[in-house]
């Protein structure tokens, strides 16, 4: 039991879900923005209060939902607003980014970055860089639900 | 018709079968066997004496999706699901098919018959496969099984060291053996004798048991039975008789499908109401309820028991409490050997 | 004195690989030649070595007797406020000196079948590894 | 079904530029639960606003979503808007279109659909947001000051005089820290005692300072606002009422123990004051050297005590408090140069540390003010001094710059110079840093003024010959090894965090660095405050200071404490976490995970087979929540959630994102 | 039964009688015999003739530790027989406040592995009546005559990985403890799958899922599934939907490993539980493996008192992403 992708490849852009924490790497983001750097419009951003907040379940809905790539960003080890709460993510994302190869996902499908809210071309590069190497990757067959292709 | 094939043509039989629509059969799929559409390549697996899971599948799949919904405004608008092409199911067993027979009772028994189910059932023609051994689990001789023997299908299978027999038993079975041409041979009435399969004997005493149990809801064997009961389940998921479902939806708010699902009385959600209260809290009144639908309340409607002697809650329950000790437990135990 | 920033040096780089120790972590205290129990024989102190090493004096230090007379005793390693092995550092240097030295090699064929029998076999394999790059 | 209003600003071109107005309207309308769609130039106008408050009371709205600029920006203001027209701030939401999309994206093609997009993930997420109310807390009007040297003195002062009650606890006898030890202070040298002794004395007549010296906090709960303190009053044996300080008692006293004061150096008795102008000037008995309390007699003490303030019976005291807000002055150690073998400190007298040999240039104290030996008595005539002891030093000592100790080195060389003018200092160090005002000034003086030499290199061995030590080092500069024959040695050891300083931290809910100094909330923008609400730092428990930089931060740490003292009521963090508790499995990994103490265990009842059962489960406080979401991911089960950032709202996010057609 | 095995049974319910009836405890949870001799099943002794019924051999694979949840409602003090396992599961409820320590009393047991039926029916051939062990070795007896297997190819899948078969915590030991085992193994196949390219590792993952019913038996069975509400029944949000899709199963198996990570004892009953045999133990030991190598050595339900990694940090902890 395959999960079909429906998408034909040629006009494929690549969906790619970005989950930044508000005080570093979503502020980065609009530093980017604020900068007017550009990067690709595959990449869309939610915005969580901290990178801790990241379930690995919401990454896994991502996936399931179709997107072909999930990056969670957060503040530089050190900077976390809430003082600690981006060691804990460094700990439980690792393992999970680890497990998640582990089943078979590419290991740039799913991308951990620290990104401070000064560092506006940084956000715009990871955002760039992910979105290159999804399309050398092509669409996200794993862990789809080829269900939600039917629903508009 | 009774037809004739060699062991090792059987594969060509199956390609063909394949052909006309999906195939289902016994496939060794890891360390378990279980009933899955056919392939190339895939590992057949006649001998196992029971699949890991009931082909109860066939009908009744784990999961069925029956209609799409999507509002636009205030405009509701239901699609319901197209039925899916004939379905051939190799190598049931009679226990299996038996308790097909009991789902049929609850499915198609009264008004309106169950439509998911009825289409899937007019459109399987079922091939069960006598038994040629059977495991220390293996206990249908209590239920009136024959192992040899399965009154309900549309094809008789036998199988021996060198080939295979087929007997029709209905139109639908004739039909099939019929378009199958070339690959079958006509086979001699003799080839048909068969010995009987020992299946297991654990001292039941099975008659009267469910008229005994109306006044057993409150015996004090319940407090003991359940309390090596994890919740987990596998007892209904395996039972080729357990046939409770949930449905959910898949979608957002405007837009999505709708499915059902198999579920299990063995889970505290199961019973749990809208408002937060669960008549059955605990797992008490879960295994209750699980051996007295089996033993009673399925009888009452049915006059018989909603068990057939599979062993597959024998073989998987990871703690050892299946509907034997339960049987037990509740008085359905021989006093002494006739 | 012309510095060579810019280009790779291949004797550091060698030095470096070598010894695992990286000059630049070094800010100059002098702590190493005022600890080092022959600084009054060098002609570089050992600080001064590593400024060397830092500024890419290259030359000048395959010239320097101070890696050579190095005893290995790794005051300055233990005194370094900065972590750096500098005993390690110089036995670096001198294999880096030793190995970027054109000339140098020598192998079973310049020793005579008399030599070869009665060398110990370890230091004949020391000796070609350390003189044949 | 909720009724959503979404509104999309132009922000003149900024947004209209990029992204198709029309089109994101349009399809808006279709997007589950919205009832209306509008756009406008400027929305955060007030004319923009203005619409959005209007459509909310027209068409009766319950949700709001506004397509503008980041809700970094503007969220505050949309949701101001939103609570004037009658509807609960928190039932808006930005959905950023113009930082993250409009102004990173060139092509209207790609822009459009983005954007969209984002709008429709706001307004999934804006259908399950929920009204919060940020909670409400009150402020108990006090401060706390933990410890007594100057940058407590000096917060305590400044609270004081804004009109707020303050306590200063103080573990040793009297007030004053490391600054009361010094001689003089650089650049000026002042005199130090002179400068620092009018200040203890202000704040132990101050009507709203309360002194609890030789005391110690032992459990801070609470929050901000309200932090409930126990402090314990060690007993001094010594009546403060009664007591005159006329010092018969340690006078007579015949027993002795080192000073702590004098850094060992001098012995004090076993009832003292730490130093002549200790405030309070009450004695205190130390029990370890005692007569009395080791053998159970003398009681001299008692006997010559005029006003029979002895009191051998006195307890330990709990005192029991509620404060508003606690700010932390611990101050700093000194660094125990012992590790350096080289150096050979401990094990020769002429060889001290810089806070010792500052001691003797102080008229009280071990050698009255005369600069000597102490081995012979001697006046020093060659002194070297070595500065990064242990400082700037990764691999036996801490990787940072003391920062204090080039000025106090040029300080001491000065000073000596004017007390022994014979006397030849010679000053090892890696760099000379002297930035502050008037520093390098004072620095220069002393290289050019008072004949210090500086060697710019390290010593690499110290040992003694005849009556001299043999300092060997290298002046890296011309490359020649240096050999002086010193009568004296002086290490710069390394300013360090007070040995305690986690457990203290522990105690308020803070944390440190690698080297156990505080860490402040921001470093450069909250270099004060913590990531514990209310609670403030100030000086070298943070870091090394200086004195004007320890008493600027203490006034900043104090108009904190002010600021919050001058609240009636504390406005909440509204996005906190809350427990389902009927389905808390009371595992408290949240607890584990909570950087503000947040959590905590509660018993609750619950029925169970027509009994009663309890179990523990976790409960947040609000006040203290800062809604930072870890626990709600450390909670397996769901359990734990966080209002404003839910776990359906994410979730609704995601599969919003991910329509993409 | 061999008389060594009746030895054994005797001393340790003479331990467990005193405590029992002396009231020392109100339940003893040890074990009984199914209905053939290679099956046992709880049992939940309060009284001498409950007792009778214990047993204790190479067939006791259940976990007994789950059942304090449960039972702890009901009694005031719980005694449980305690394999090595059975042990660590014990300190992982502890750590999770699930049970109060002072209210069980545990009686450790070292556990000589336990054995596969299956195999030792396969091994057999034809019909296996009964069978005795020595010397490292299975004797079975079949009606055919006797044959002999090396235990240690002889046991449950989930004791081949085993390392202490000695229980880390107990109240008494009733036998004398036998040491940590070696096992080289335990990684073999997570180190195998991690050899192989997404794709395939995908191929083999997703095949293995498909056959998942979605019993929950494996969360049932386990002992880091303390949860009140799990969250795969959770229906708002309803973070795992029902549906047999393979995204469903990947959701459900991969959240299933993550919420033991550091946590998991690697005791297997998830696996020993499925109906359908899914290598579960594999993800479960990736997380065990990557978390040692990442944060360090840790062993959960080793000792209660250590913090499981993902709940602690350090500041200069290591990254499996790029933290530039």
């Amino acid at each position: 039991m395959s999960t079909a992708v429906n998408e034909n490849a040629a006009g494929w852009e690549p969906l790619i879900v970005a989950f930044c924490c508000n005080w570093c790497s979503y502020a980065g983001g609009d530093m980017a923005g604020t900068s007017r750097m550009s990067y690709p419009a595959n990449v869309k951003v939610i915005r969580v209060p901290c990178s801790s907040r990241m379930s690995p379940m919401f990454i896994l809905r991502a996936f399931q939902r179709g997107a072909d790539g999930v990056l969670v960003a957060g503040c530089h080890p050190g900077d976390c607003h809430y003082s600690t709460g981006n060691y804990h993510v460094r700990r439980r994302l690792s393992a999970f980014k680890r497990l998640v190869e582990f089943t078979g996902v590419e290991p740039d499908r799913f991308e951990v970055r620290w990104i401070s809210s000064s560092e506006g071309d940084k956000f715009a590069d990871e955002m760039a860089d992910m979105t290159n190497k999804i399309k050398a990757l092509g669409p996200n067959g794993k862990m789809r639900d080829a269900r939600w292709q039917n629903i508009t | 018709m009774k037809k004739i094939i060699a062991r090792e043509k059987l594969p060509e039989l199956w390609a063909h079968l394949s052909e006309q629509g999906p195939l289902f059969l016994p496939i060794q799929d890891g360390p378990v066997v279980l009933f899955q559409p056919w392939f190339e390549g895939a590992e057949i697996n006649l001998d196992a004496v029971n699949s890991a899971v009931s082909p109860k599948d066939l009908f009744l799949p784990r999961e069925e999706t029956f209609m799409h919904y999507r509002c636009s405004g205030k405009q509701l608008e239901m699609t319901p699901v197209e039925p899916g092409e004939p379905v051939t199911a190799f190598g049931v067993h009679p226990c299996d098919l038996k308790a097909i027979e009991l789902l049929d009772r609850v499915f198609l028994g009264q008004e309106p018959p169950d439509a998911l189910y009825q289409q899937r059932r007019e459109n399987t023609t079922v091939i069960a496969l006598s038994c040629s051994a059977a495991d220390p689990f293996c206990f249908c001789g209590d239920f009136g099984v024959d192992p040899a023997d399965a009154p309900g299908a549309d094809i008789m299978a036998h199988l021996s060291d060198d080939s295979m027999l087929f007997e029709s038993r209905t139109e639908k079975g004739a039909a099939l053996l019929e378009q199958a041409g070339d690959l079958l041979a006509d086979a001699p009435e003799e080839t048909f004798s068969r010995e009987a399969v020992q299946t297991a004997d654990f001292n039941l005493q099975l008659e009267g048991l469910a008229e005994n149990l109306k006044d057993r809801f409150d015996d004090p064997a319940w407090d003991q039975l359940y309390k090596s009961c994890l919740g987990c389940g596998v007892c209904t998921y395996v039972c080729p008789t357990c046939y409770c479902f949930d449905v959910e939806d898949f979608g957002h708010e405007a837009e999505g499908e709708r499915f059902r699902c198999w579920d299990s009385c063995m889970y505290g959600h199961f019973t749990e109401m809208a408002g937060g209260h669960n008549p059955r809290p605990e797992r008490k009144e879960r295994v209750r309820q699980r051996f007295l639908h089996k033993l009673q309340y399925y009888p009452e409607i049915h006059d018989e028991i909603a068990c057939v002697g599979c062993g597959r809650c024998l073989r998987s329950c990871p703690v050892n409490l299946d509907i034997v000790q339960a049987i037990k437990a509740l008085g359905g135990e021989k006093i002494e050997k006739r | 004195m012309t510095t060579e920033s810019g280009k790779k040096s291949r004797l550091i780089e060698e030095m470096k690989a070598q010894s695992g120790q990286d000059p630049n972590s070094c800010y100059q205290c002098g702590k190493c030649s005022a600890a080092c129990p022959v600084t009054a024989a060098l002609d570089l102190m050992p600080h001064q070595v590593i400024r060397y090493l830092q500024l890419g004096l290259e030359d000048e230090l395959a010239e320097s007797k101070t890696p050579w007379i190095c005893a290995s005793c790794f005051t300055c390693a233990a005194r370094c406020p900065r972590d750096i092995d500098l005993a390690r550092m110089m036995e670096g240097i001198r294999l880096s000196v030793l190995r970027c030295r054109e000339g140098n090699k020598f192998g079973p064929a310049d020793l005579t079948p008399e030599q070869l029998e009665k060398l110990p076999q370890q230091a004949l394999v020391s000796g070609f590894r350390k003189y044949n790059k | 079904m909720p009724r959503t209003g979404v509104f999309i600003c132009h922000c003149g071109t900024n947004i209209a530029g990029t992204v198709d107005i029309d089109k994101a309207v349009e399809a808006s309308r279709n997007f589950p639960g919205v009832v209306h769609a509008d756009e406008y130039r400027y929305l955060c106008s007030e004319m923009g606003q203005d619409i959005i408050k209007k459509a909310i009371e027209e068409q009766d709205l319950d949700r709001v979503v506004v397509g503008t600029c980041s809700p970094r920006m503007h969220e505050a203001t949309f949701r101001k808007a939103a609570a004037e027209a009658g509807l609960n701030p928190y039932l808006l939401e930005v959905a950023n279109i113009r930082e993250h999309c409009s102004w990173v994206h060139k092509d209207m093609g790609e822009a459009t659909p983005k954007a969209i997009s984002l709008l429709r993930a706001a307004a999934a997420k804006a259908a399950l947001n929920t009204a919060l109310e940020a909670p409400r807390l009150d402020v108990e009007k006090r401060a706390l000051v933990i410890g007594g040297g100057i940058a407590g003195i000096q917060a305590a002062l400044d609270i004081a005089e804004a009109g707020y009650e303050v306590d200063i606890v103080e573990r040793e006898p009297s007030i004053g820290g490391r600054m009361a030890q010094l001689e003089k202070t650089f650049p000026t040298l002042d005199c130090s005692a002179c400068i620092l002794t009018p200040k203890m004395v202000e704040a132990a007549q101050h009507p709203n300072v309360n002194l609890l010296t030789y005391s110690e906090v032992e459990e801070v709960k609470g929050f901000v606002g309200q932090f409930d303190v126990k402090i314990k009053k060690k007993a001094r044996y010594v009546d403060s009422v009664k007591c005159t300080g006329c010092g018969i008692c340690w006078e007579k006293c015949p027993s002795k123990a080192p000073s702590e004061f004098e850094m060992g150096l001098a012995k004090r008795k076993s009832i003292y004051v730490p130093f002549a102008q200790a405030v309070p000037n009450v004695p205190v008995i130390d029990r370890d050297s005692c007569l009395y309390f080791r053998k159970g007699r003398c009681q001299i003490c008692e006997k010559e005590c005029p006003p029979q303030a002895i009191d051998y019976e006195q307890q330990d005291e709990i005192i029991e408090r509620r404060y508003g807000a606690i700010i932390m002055a611990t101050g700093f150690d000194q660094l125990d140069p012992t590790i350096y073998g080289e150096y050979g400190y401990g094990q020769h007298p002429d060889i001290l540390t810089g806070l010792e040999f500052e001691r003797l240039f102080n008229a009280s104290g071990p050698t009255g003010g005369k600069i000597v030996r102490l081995s012979d008595g001697k006046p020093p005539k060659k002194v070297v001094f070595i500065q990064c002891v242990g400082s700037r030093d990764k691999a036996r000592g801490m990787n940072y710059c003391s920062k204090i100790c080039c000025m106090y080195t040029a300080k001491q060389a000065v000073l000596l110079k004017e007390k022994v003018p014979d006397a030849k200092s010679y000053v090892f160090y890696i760099d000379v840093r002297t930035a502050g005002k008037g520093y390098e000034e004072f620095q220069r003086r002393a290289a050019e003024e008072y004949d210090v030499a500086y060697l710019r290199g390290q010593v690499g061995k110290i040992f003694p010959e005849e009556d001299h030590l043999v300092v060997r080092g290298v002046d890296s500069l011309s490359g020649r090894l240096i050999e002086i024959n010193a009568d004296m040695v002086v290490l710069a050891a390394a300013s360090i965090a007070r040995c305690d300083a986690p457990e203290v931290g522990r105690l308020v809910g803070i944390n440190s660095d690698s080297y156990n100094f505080f860490n402040e909330a921001h470093p450069k923008l909250k270099p004060v405050e913590t990531h514990t609400a209310g609670v403030f730092i100030a000086g070298a428990c943070q870091s090394p200071k200086d004195i004007p930089d320890t008493v600027s931060q203490a006034s900043a740490a104090a108009v904190k404490a002010i600021g919050l003292l001058s609240k009636d009521k504390l406005q909440g963090e509204a996005c906190t976490a809350e427990v389902n508790q009927a389905e808390c499995s009371g595992c408290l990994y949240c607890e584990a995970v909570c950087p503000y103490s947040a959590i905590s265990p509660v018993e609750i009842e619950e029925r169970y087979h027509g009994g009663t059962l309890k179990r523990t489960v976790a409960e947040v406080n609000p006040a203290l929540c800062k809604g930072c979401g870890s626990c709600t991911v450390a909670c397996r089960s769901g359990t734990i959630n966080l209002k404003g950032f839910s776990n359906e709202q994410i979730l609704a996010e995601v599969d919003a994102i991910c329509l993409q057609r | 039964m061999a008389e060594h095995n009746l030895e054994q049974i005797e001393k340790i319910r003479e331990a467990v009688k005193q405590d029992l009836l002396g009231g020392r405890i109100d339940l003893l949870l040890g074990w009984e015999k199914g209905h053939y001799w290679w099956q046992s099943r709880p049992l939940f002794a309060q009284s001498e003739e409950d007792l009778e019924k214990l047993a204790w051999d190479s067939f006791c694979a259940v976990n007994l530790s789950r059942y304090l949840l449960e039972e702890l409602k009901e009694h005031n003090k719980v005694g449980v027989l305690v394999k090595g396992c059975d042990a660590r599961a014990f300190n992982r409820l502890l750590q999770d406040n699930m049970v109060p320590r002072d209210r069980v009393i545990l009686y450790g047991l070292p556990c000589p592995g336990m054995l596969d039926y299956d195999r030792l029916a396969a091994e057999a051939g034809s019909v296996l009546l009964s069978i005795t062990e020595e010397n490292g070795q299975v004797v079975l007896i079949t009606a055919e005559g006797e044959a002999k297997a090396d235990r240690d190819e002889m046991l449950l899948d989930k004791c081949r990985g085993c390392i202490y078969p000695d229980p880390a915590v107990y109240d008494q030991m009733l036998l004398p403890p036998q040491g940590e085992k070696e096992s080289p193994e335990r990684f073999k196949k997570v180190e195998e799958l991690e050899a192989m390219s997404a794709q395939e590792r995908f191929a083999y993952w997703e095949k293995e899922l498909s056959r998942c019913l979605r019993c929950y038996a494996c969360r049932q069975a386990c002992p880091y599934c303390s949860c009140r509400e799990c969250f795969v029944e959770q229906e708002n949000p309803r973070w795992q939907g029902r549906a047999y899709q393979p995204s469903e199963n990947f959701m459900f198996h991969l959240i299933r490993a993550y919420h033991g990570a550091g946590r998991c004892i690697d005791c297997g009953e998830c696996e020993r539980s499925c109906p359908v045999g899914i290598s579960l133990q594999e993800l479960n030991r990736k997380l065990i493996k990557d978390i040692n190598e990442l944060y360090g050595d840790y062993e959960a339900g080793l000792d209660a008192e250590l913090e499981p990694p993902l709940l602690t940090y350090r500041p200069d902890d290591p990254a499996a992403f790029s933290e530039k």
